[in-house]
């Protein structure tokens, strides 16, 4: 359907930004998906353990978490509306929030891992704990990374490297943030609160 | 820092909003330790549409003609069954 | 918008995308170092041992063995031998030893390595300590 | 050619062959060895016989990898090589320093080259791969040295192209990851964990980005098409390389007592390993369609899709075959491994070096741009006849290396080493004779550059 009050949509045959990063969006896909399965087929032989362990995850903490990225995923989106409507500033403003944003999910996961941590539990305490570090872990690393392209692109739309006719670049780190937020929609149900 | 608040909500805005909602849905159900697979097929079909939702307005598939929103849609659902079948079964 | 990709974009990927698995293997590789005081049986290490690794470095006996699954497919594995031969590095210096010096007629044989007495209880030593290794209990059976 | 300078990539690429020879001899005394037990006992002992094939394997490959980085480099970076004469130097102190260590392992028993060559100051030797005395290993450092120094001037003072970037990063990562074999410890689990740094982190590494930026090298020769298009190619292909390869380490830590989350990294990255190796076949089939001239040396073009098709099968499926734990669990160090090593090495190796020389030869030699078309044909078939039995040989080590996993690992009632060995003597037989097509292969492709003399291709459609 046609959205009249935003700018008009029009179809494309290629998705938003550069066709490489969504190879790799989908080779990321691919590997998320593999541990997704890998962990619910290794939680069937186990199933207490993963539940207990599971008990004892801060799911408040991943709630917010959920928030944060759903919330930068937002930003992001209206950056790239801004852009397309020329207005550099505007869009960078909107990537220095997700990336604010961003560094929140850092810190609060980061908080989660400390208090693992300080209680002792190490990648080879059990499956359980195996699975939930590598994948969260795994993750982690993937907002670092969603973050450093953010703030490259940020900072050239600040300077005035793109505008609303060029503004691939923006489309593509978008892109890859927005991977990263689908990933821990997933993550974040499948790992917190299914037993 | 909000540009002046479009009127009428930018249907993003509301995708926005729905989501927030229906990941509260999911805590609360962690929450209050509900299970039995009904709920656990609940959860992750209400993680599936938000990642739907996800791709088709965030990501802007749904403006695409090609093969890449089917793409997406095959994955989740494809990943969605592989999960529930570890799950229920 | 684009529909095709640009070669920049391609090296920002590779570079990005390196950079992101050489860190994260370096980090595994530094929790893995960590973590395998408690496996590698590092404690057993005697002047002995040592000396074992030395002889069966210095008569290349993993040009013929594989040693916990590495190495030449020609003779037996012997991660495991010790167990094999019944917990006995007595059944493995006599092994050695009495190895012919011709070889053994139409069939494959280990040669005479001539080893002297503090050799073979040096590397039967380090074959028992290298059985002690937490491997995953690698091999599945007995004979490797 | 351009230069007078890659005219040094000759003598590298003669070597490379020479030596290819002497490592197939060695490998088929070995094939005989695994069913004639006595065969050459006890004057080459059958570990004498595998240092001699395994190491004339890295060393020749390394000389093809030199001589086709000395073609290529004063091509792309369009200038003159930096030191021919250098060059040179270190192309006779590499052959004799080779020769020497082969005819040390050869010559005396290896305890006895240990002593000779002062192992015990820094003990590297007695590793598989690895075997070469710790002078040879510092003589290697040295000339990888001066190979690096001579064609990285050569590069600063040209052109930048992707594919010399590429390639020089391919080099230079080979060059430092060889420095983990002076890395010794006395705890066999630390000694293996960084011994793969050199195998692995080679092999399913820096050696694909060699293996990728030649292959594009010759693509862009050989079909025309422009240069853009097949260097994004080879970015996002080398991309997927080290995204997937890295970790995929993993897989050799399943059971050396590295802990068991490796078990989980391991499998999930290096069962992804194949995808590149699929993209540079779909890549090299597509430059080839898309080819804008036919190029006379249709031999090359067919070594060039050669390799791509059979890296992807050799490393990439029969590597897929036996890399998941739950299954390496049984294949670990069994013929699967032998199975899967031979046709990797042979299929993204052996064959890239071939189609280089292949290549180059040519022109190296003051023809238009290739061989007659008799000498094509011959090369043709030598082509088919070193692949189709290197197939053979996979197959049948696949084949005794699933026997011997089923008698000897997965039954319930396992039987002992040797016994299961007699019980697959039939494939040995086999994949013997499979060896010997393999060498006659071989001899054709060196009779090959010897026929048809002056008179070039004619340009068929």
């Amino acid at each position: 359907m046609y959205s009249t009050t935003a700018v008009i949509e029009q179809r494309q045959d290629a998705p938003p930004g550069d066709l490489a990063i969504w190879f790799f969006i989908l080779a990321e896909l691919l590997v998320f998906a593999v541990l997704f399965v890998v962990y619910a087929v290794a939680r069937r032989n186990n199933i207490e353990l993963f539940d207990l362990h599971q008990q004892q995850l801060d799911r408040s903490s991943g709630l917010a978490n959920t928030l944060v990225l759903i919330t930068s995923s937002y930003f992001v989106m209206r950056a790239v509306a801004a852009i397309r409507d020329g207005r550099a500033h505007l869009c960078s403003r909107w990537l220095w929030g997700a990336f604010a944003l961003g560094f929140l999910f850092l810190l609060i996961k980061g908080a989660e891992y400390q208090h693992h941590f300080a209680a002792g539990i190490t990648l080879r305490s059990n499956d359980f704990y195996l699975f939930y570090l590598s994948l969260t872990f795994f993750h982690f690393m993937h907002v670092v990374m969603g973050m450093v392209i953010l703030a490259a692109v940020a900072f050239k739309a600040q300077h005035g490297g793109y505008s609303a006719t060029d503004y691939t670049g923006v489309e593509t780190g978008a892109s890859y943030w927005h991977m990263v937020d689908l990933v821990w929609l997933i993550l974040f149900p499948l790992v917190y609160v299914m037993h | 820092m909000m540009s002046k608040a479009a009127t009428a909500l930018r249907p993003c805005t509301a995708i926005w909003l729905l989501m927030v909602a229906l990941t509260f849905v999911t805590w609360a159900v962690g929450r209050f330790g509900l299970s039995g697979s009904g709920l656990k097929l609940g959860v992750l079909a209400i993680a599936l549409f938000k990642g739907h939702l996800l791709a088709d307005h965030f990501m802007g598939l749904r403006r695409v003609r090609s093969f890449w929103r089917p793409l997406l849609s095959a994955y989740l659902l494809l990943l969605g069954a592989a999960l529930a079948a570890a799950f229920i079964l | 918008m684009s529909g095709t990709f640009t070669k920049s974009m391609a090296r920002n990927i590779f570079i990005g995308g390196s950079a992101f698995f050489v860190f994260l293997f370096l980090a595994l590789s530094l929790d893995t170092v960590r973590a395998l005081p408690d496996r590698d049986n590092r404690q057993n290490i005697t002047e002995q041992v040592a000396l074992g690794k030395k002889v069966w470095e210095d008569n290349n006996c993993i040009g013929c063995h594989t040693l916990m699954g590495e190495g030449a497919y020609f003779a037996p594995e012997l991660g495991n031998v010790y167990d094999r031969y019944g917990k006995s590095t007595v059944a493995i210096k006599a092994f050695i030893s009495s190895r012919p010096v011709e070889g053994i007629p139409g069939r494959r044989s280990m040669p005479q390595f001539n080893l002297s007495e503090k050799e073979l209880d040096a590397v039967a030593e380090f074959l028992k300590w290298t059985s002690e290794i937490d491997d995953s209990n690698w091999p599945p059976n007995i004979q490797g | 050619m351009k230069y007078q300078s890659q005219l040094v990539a000759k003598p590298y690429f003669i070597a490379a062959i020479g030596l290819f020879i002497g490592q197939i001899i060695f490998g088929l005394i070995m094939g005989l060895q695994y069913v004639v037990g006595d065969f050459l006992f006890p004057e080459i002992p059958f570990n004498v016989a595998r240092m001699v094939h395994t190491n004339l394997l890295i060393v020749w490959l390394l000389f093809g990898f030199m001589g086709a980085s000395y073609y290529m480099v004063p091509e792309e970076s369009e200038t003159e090589l930096h030191s021919p004469k250098l060059a040179l130097a270190l192309f006779w102190i590499f052959l004799v320093a080779g020769a020497l260590t082969i005819v040390g392992y050869l010559a005396v028993p290896y305890a006895t080259l240990a002593e000779m060559t002062g192992n015990d100051l820094l003990p590297t030797m007695g590793r598989e791969f690895l075997e070469q005395p710790t002078i040879t290993k510092i003589g290697i450092v040295v000339v990888a040295l001066g190979f690096l120094y001579n064609v990285g001037m050569t590069v600063l003072k040209g052109r930048k192209t992707s594919i010399s970037l590429v390639l020089m990063t391919g080099l230079v990562g080979l060059a430092v990851l060889f420095l983990f074999s002076f890395y010794n410890p006395t705890n066999l689990v630390l000694d293996k964990m960084f011994w793969w740094y050199v195998v692995h982190l080679w092999v399913e590494g820096v050696w694909e980005l060699i293996l990728g930026a030649i292959l594009a090298f010759v693509l862009i020769k050989t079909t025309g098409v422009d240069r853009e298009v097949i260097e994004k190619w080879l970015y996002v292909i080398i991309a997927m390389t080290l995204i997937t390869g890295i970790i995929g380490t993993g897989h050799h830590y399943y059971w050396i007592g590295t802990p068991e989350y490796w078990q989980l990294l391991g499998s999930v990255f290096s069962a992804l390993e194949p995808i590149p190796f699929f993209m540079m076949t779909v890549f090299a089939f597509n430059m080839v369609n898309k080819r804008r001239r036919d190029h006379p040396n249709r031999a090359a073009v067919l070594w060039a899709l050669g390799t791509a098709v059979m890296a992807f099968l050799g490393a990439g499926v029969w590597g897929f075959l036996h890399t998941l734990s739950p299954v390496n669990y049984y294949t670990h160090g069994s013929q699967i491994t032998a199975a899967h090593g031979h046709m990797a090495f042979y299929g993204a190796y052996v064959m890239i070096v071939l189609t280089m020389i292949s290549y180059t030869m040519p022109l190296m030699r003051g023809r238009a741009a290739a061989n007659s078309n008799r000498s094509q044909v011959v090369e043709m078939w030598s082509f088919w006849l070193m692949t189709v039995s290197m197939v053979f040989i996979t197959l049948f080590l696949t084949g005794a290396g699933i026997l011997q996993v089923y008698l000897q690992r997965y039954s319930d009632a396992p039987q002992a080493f040797m016994v299961v060995q007699e019980k697959i003597e039939l494939f040995y037989w086999m994949r013997e004779y499979a060896g010997l097509v393999f060498l006659t292969g071989l001899l054709l492709y060196v009779v090959s550059f010897f026929i048809g003399g002056k008179e070039p291709a004619q340009q068929n459609a």
